[in-house]
């Protein structure tokens, strides 16, 4: 297992959002499970902490992460994501899938 | 003129078959006897061609040739499409082979690269599907060609049944110069169900004690098909299909176009669609293909081969298959690459590797693979002169020059840009251009795909449109643009990217409309076998592997 | 003739959403409370903030219930110490507060990565199910994962009053590599699909009457399901335990024999095998029922 | 420890009267006496696997038990090594067949039968399960093999080697087997020692049984089990609001 976490700038989330947190995923074998919920701090930051199972792709990881935080506002969010492998791809499905949650709900 | 001489071959034909006269009742073989006519009608030195590409294989005959020794057969000229049995790799073992020119090693890839290795293989060419035919009428003529057919009658004509693929590819050029053709058939009935191939093209026959070999190599599980392969499923359709109103195509191999087949009769149904795209099709009769075909998509469907399991549904669907008179599918290997080659607007495939100059291969150190037909379909055919809407629009794109064609084909590679095992698909250098394999090849690095005739990479990150890039440097930029978290991908630069998405040159899957949350299986037509059986209303019989029921 | 997502592919969360009134779900011990397993981590084995199930209050069909979904892709959907806490608790606040209790089943029994506690979880989770059926409160077992309800988790379900099962469910304690190792790859192969589910599957449970619904492949048709189920209980009397002794020792008797599920299917009055075989869930109920 | 023989091991717990006791395929059932207290007894002996036909004897001794012996303690004697694992017997709905067996023990609970487990040889898996494990109060024999699986099947089966597994199960009970840290966990009651005299102390244990499940309070007592108590408290009271 190896563990981390960092902050990224993000533009601040939007005032109201559907949920306080969402889930996408889920942890399986090449899978993951990302947890986002309102609240992180500061309000202009996207803090993230990732454990996975497969270490050494560390560059990898803060690099989608640093993407996603650029490409949408998440800032004052809380990432966390537990990881039994998932390629990238996946990584930013599921920060995309929780994000969409959060903001408009389950639907 | 001297007519001796130019009738030397025949009488040699005459000679081999007397050889084995006493050995076959007429054209016919049992088959304990087959080594030993083996043995009688190859002569050292002789070109000899084995039947077996991807899908069907003359296996039978393939075994027996293995049981020689190199006494009893030596100094080979091997042409064949496929070198996929361990029978064929015996033959390399045994050293009767002085050269072989081939296509594809699917299976037996691994063996081929430890040859290499050993540089212990003697090989001229790895070719693609139609150079190779092409080759056997000029250069590469075989003296003796061993095939295989599902059914003769008591004459010797052969009935191919759904896999006519390359047999006559391979019968023509030999029957028409005085070599023997050998056949194994599955099955001698006294009436066939329509006449493939002629019987005075065929010199002998013997019925295997075992059915010839057929992999159901077409069929993808869409239960196999990920979210990730769906949302590039989605932006392929409304990036490229939609954006140039693709009529006719090719689909390569993979769970990425099954997904989009599968997209069909859903997803770009609710796109309106239907009607303006995917209606003329060269493939094989891919079961993933069932739904799209049954929701009145296709207008017609030309393959190279056939597919286990799909006999009665092509045969109920004779207005989309090409049947015969007894109203069975119809193949044929060389015009379906014929046809990939000049008479569609889009080919689409994947691929293991691409390189930053969007060259692809499947080629690695440890395993040789080849080509098979990928090239012949995913390349620009200079000789087409025939316009259509999508042909245009990629070749408007393209900008061209006084000195090139107004049209080009779309030639797009459809990769995750992680292989199973998080083994990156992009890469700075392909393994193809390991100096020991272009060695072996003499010169030439395998490639499947060149990235100058490629127009657009398709991954899990957007479109990168090649065929609209300006410079090398540019291509390069876009392809780094699309490579996702690899290492190839890290390298990119965000304001080059940036700037290179104003321009449309590179889409993200919003760019083109793909809200990636929406990307789920369950916008799949058929979810599992069963659904696809289904959707074929019990007319699909998929191989027990696939059955769970 | 475009289909919904099919329930076996759905994840946990996904179905739960798909089987309850929109909206209606509030889960209880959500991921934000982050409650992991402790014995995961000690093994260097990702942990999940559900723990692999998910918990909560809804409401079906404007009724209010107590439902749990497993999460099959976790650990197979396996069975630890705060995965089974958390449905002791859920059946235990349903006996107390009469409220039907719903389980999504998608596990292969205990999580041997816990050892016993695991065990004695389920043994605790079925007195809690019994609580509920002495108080005549529903408790229904949904069953049709691809993982399906084995082990532990498929004695389980056979305590619950009933249990809806699709095609692609599978209910029974030993798994078919457990079954093949023991008898070998010639009596048993595990790789033969088609044998596996008519050795387990929806179909051949609900011809044996072990499954009280079988239904399509879709959160829909499951929910309508329960929701003909939740104002019905099956009481645990002596005359009902005699009458089932009685159709067991029938069943033993006529089908003990052999090894053939087809024969079991024909000898429950299928005529055509083929054909039901290929059959959906419902259409082959209705089959079943003609056979008769 | 030497494992005693069955019927030596029937007339330790029950005295003379353990000749009620009848013996079928290793299948228990009859009537006995604890102490004075009449009681019927059903299990399992030899290691034997529980299949079908098992667990229906069981179910209708426990039935005729109801029927015939109002409130009589009903004792279940553990000696299994699992379910039948073979196809006829999924085929034909082993888990139902217990299911069915558990069903005719909670009728017997409801009706004032005392139900004492003694875990006598193997108590493993899907044959613990089954009827064992649903007592009112679980004893072990110390000789008897109680858990879910001894860790080196536990490694076979995760892949984890069992030095890991081994060192783990030092803080964690759950990972040992044996009856001792089943005990720690709350899933036994109390580990009796065949050189006490178990009779006195069976006839004890049914005088002192009651229905309350109370296995995960002892698990946390105990402290083999530090978290099922609280998160099913926790889920109790979330459920309330």
């Amino acid at each position: 297992m190896e563990k981390f976490a960092k902050a990224f700038p993000s533009k601040p989330l939007a005032a109201k959002t559907a949920k306080p947190w969402a889930l996408a995923g889920v942890v399986g074998s090449g899978n993951l499970e990302v947890l986002l919920e309102r609240g992180g701090r500061p309000s202009d930051t996207m803090e993230c902490h990732v454990e996975t199972s497969i270490p050494g792709y560390k560059a990898s990881w803060l690099a989608a992460l640093a993407d996603f935080a650029h490409n949408y506002p998440a800032g004052g969010t809380k990432v966390t994501i537990n990881d039994q492998g998932a390629p990238p791809v996946l990584v930013n499905l599921r920060l995309r899938q929780a994000y969409d949650h959060l903001i408009k709900g389950d639907k | 003129m001297n007519t001796a001489k130019t009738t030397l071959r025949r009488q040699n034909k005459a000679q081999r078959l007397e050889r084995v006269a006493r050995l076959a009742r007429g054209k016919f073989v049992s088959p304990d006897k087959v080594p030993e006519v083996l043995k009688r009608i190859i002569e050292p030195g002789d070109r000899l061609c084995l039947e077996g590409d991807n899908q069907k294989q003359a296996d039978f005959l393939a075994n027996q040739l293995a049981t020689l020794d190199k006494k009893d057969m030596s100094d080979i000229h091997l042409v064949m499409s496929c070198i996929t049995l361990p029978a064929h790799i015996q033959l390399f073992k045994k050293g009767m082979i002085r050269q072989v020119d081939f296509c594809y090693a699917g299976p037996q890839g691994t063996a081929v690269a430890d040859f290499v290795k050993a540089k212990m293989f003697p090989v001229g060419a790895i070719h693609t599907y139609n150079e190779l035919y092409a080759r056997y009428y000029i250069d590469l003529t075989p003296r003796v060609a061993l095939i295989a057919a599902a059914q003769a009658d008591r004459k010797g004509n052969l009935f191919l049944a759904a896999n006519t693929e390359e047999t006559p590819a391979i019968v023509e050029p030999t029957a028409f110069s005085d070599g023997i053709v050998f056949a194994q058939v599955n099955e001698i009935v006294d009436k066939l169900p329509r006449i493939d191939i002629p019987a005075d093209q065929v010199d002998l026959v013997v019925q295997a004690p075992y059915p010839m070999h057929l992999q159901a190599l077409f069929t993808r599980d869409p239960a196999a098909i990920t979210d990730v392969q769906v949302l590039m499923a989605m932006v392929a359709l409304r990036g490229i299909y939609e954006k140039y109103e693709v009529q006719s195509l090719n689909h390569g191999v993979g769970f990425n176009t099954a997904a989009i087949e599968l997209l069909l009769p859903t997803y770009a149904e609710r796109l309106g669609l239907k009607g303006k795209i995917c209606k003329y099709w060269m493939v094989n009769p891919l079961p993933t293909m069932i739904p799209a075909i049954e929701a009145g998509w296709v207008e017609s469907v030309f393959a190279v081969g056939g597919e286990v399991g799909m006999e009665r549904y092509t045969a109920a669907r004779s207005d989309i298959f090409f049947t015969g008179r007894d109203g069975s599918f119809h193949s044929n290997r060389a015009m379906g690459q014929l046809a990939g080659h000049y008479a569609i607007d889009m080919f689409i495939g994947a691929s293991l590797q691409i390189d930053v100059n969007g060259n692809s291969s499947t080629v690695s150190k440890n395993r040789i693979t080849g080509f098979g037909g990928a090239p012949n379909m995913g390349c620009q055919p200079t000789g087409r002169r025939h316009p259509t809407k999508a042909w245009l629009k990629a070749g408007a794109e393209a900008n061209p020059g006084p000195g090139s064609p107004p049209g080009r084909k779309l030639v797009v590679q459809m990769v995750e840009t992680f292989q199973a095992g998080r083994v990156p698909t992009f890469v700075e250098q392909l393994d193809a251009a390991e100096p020991s394999i272009r060695k072996a090849l003499h010169g030439v690095t395998p490639v499947m795909i060149y990235g100058d005739d490629v127009t657009h990479i398709v991954t899990e990150e957007g479109i990168a449109n090649l065929a609209a890039c300006r410079s090398i440097a540019e291509r390069q930029a876009a392809i780094r643009a699309v490579a996702g978290y690899t290492p190839v991908g890290l390298k990119r630069k965000k304001r080059e990217t940036e700037e290179l998405r104003r321009r449309g040159i590179v889409q993200l899957p919003e760019d083109v409309g793909v809200r990636p949350a929406e990307a789920s299986r369950s916008l799949l037509a058929a979810q599992d076998i069963k659904g696809l059986v289904r959707w074929s209303n019990g007319l699909y019989d998929p191989p027990p592997q696939f059955v769970d029921w | 003739m475009t289909r919904g997502p099919l329930f076996h592919e759905q994840t946990a969360r996904q179905r739960l959403a798909a089987l309850v009134d929109p909206g209606s779900f509030d889960e209880l011990l959500p991921p934000p409370e982050r409650i992991t397993s402790p014995y995961l981590a000690q093994l260097g084995i990702p942990v999940s903030f559900d723990d692999g199930v998910v918990i909560g209050k809804a409401k079906i069909g404007g009724r209010k219930v107590y439902i749990a979904a497993q999460v099959g892709q976790f650990v197979g959907g396996a069975v630890g110490e705060i995965h089974g806490a958390k449905l002791t608790g859920l059946f235990k606040a349903a006996a107390r507060d009469k409220v039907p209790c719903i389980v999504v089943i998608e596990s292969g029994g205990v999580r041997l990565h816990e050892g016993s506690a695991g065990e004695i979880a389920i043994a605790e989770t079925m007195r809690a199910i019994f609580e509920c059926r002495a108080k005549k409160v529903p408790t229904i077992a949904v069953i049709g994962s691809d993982i399906g309800a084995y082990g532990g988790m498929g004695i389980l379900s056979t305590c619950c009053d009933f249990r809806v099962m699709s095609e692609h469910g599978r209910l029974g304690i030993s798994g078919p590599i457990v079954i093949e190792k023991w008898m070998g790859k010639k009596a048993y192969d595990s790789s033969n699909r088609a044998l596996v589910w008519k050795t387990s599957g929806g179909k051949t449970k609900y011809l044996l009457g072990d499954a009280d619904a079988l239904v399509h492949d879709d959160a829909g048709a499951i929910r309508e399901a329960i929701a003909k189920l939740l104002g019905k209980s099956s009481a645990v009397t002596l005359k009902a335990m005699k009458t089932r002794q009685k159709e067991l020792e029938k069943r033993l008797k006529r089908f003990g024999q052999t090894a053939d599920p087809d024969a079991v299917w024909k000898g429950m009055g299928v005529r055509n095998i083929e054909a039901a075989s290929l059959a959906s869930g419902p259409e082959f109920a209705a089959m079943a029922k003609r056979g008769k | 420890m030497k494992k005693p023989s069955s019927r030596a091991l029937f007339a330790k717990l029950f005295g003379p009267s353990a000749k009620g006791i009848s013996v079928e395929k290793s299948v228990l059932t009859g009537y006995a006496a604890a102490g004075g207290t009449k009681v019927c007894v059903i299990g399992t002996c030899d290691g034997t696997y529980v299949d079908n036909a098992a667990a229906l004897r069981l179910a209708a001794h426990v039935i005729d038990c109801v029927e015939k012996h109002p409130k009589t303690p009903i004792v279940m004697l553990v000696d299994s090594a699992g379910q039948e694992p073979n196809r006829v017997a999924e085929m034909l709905g082993l888990a139902s067949y217990f299911g069915h067996l558990l069903s005719c023990l909670e009728l017997a609970r409801r009706k004032g039968h005392k139900l004492i487990t003694v875990a006598t040889g193997q108590a493993v898996g899907g044959a613990f399960i089954c009827y064992g494990m649903f007592g009112d109060r679980i004893y072990a024999l110390d000789s008897a093999s109680v858990g879910l699986m001894p860790v080196e099947a536990m490694s076979a089966v995760t892949k984890i080697p069992v030095p890991v597994l081994r060192k783990l199960s030092r803080t964690m009970p759950s990972l040992e087997f044996g009856a001792k840290p089943f005990a720690l966990l709350g899933g036994v009651e109390e580990v009796w020692s065949a050189k006490e005299d178990v009779q006195a102390k069976l006839a004890k244990a049914i005088a002192a049984a009651s229905t309350e499940d109370n296995r995960a309070e002892l698990g946390k007592k105990r402290g083999g089990r530090k978290l099922a108590l609280d998160i099913r408290k926790k889920v109790l009271a979330a459920a309330a609001r």
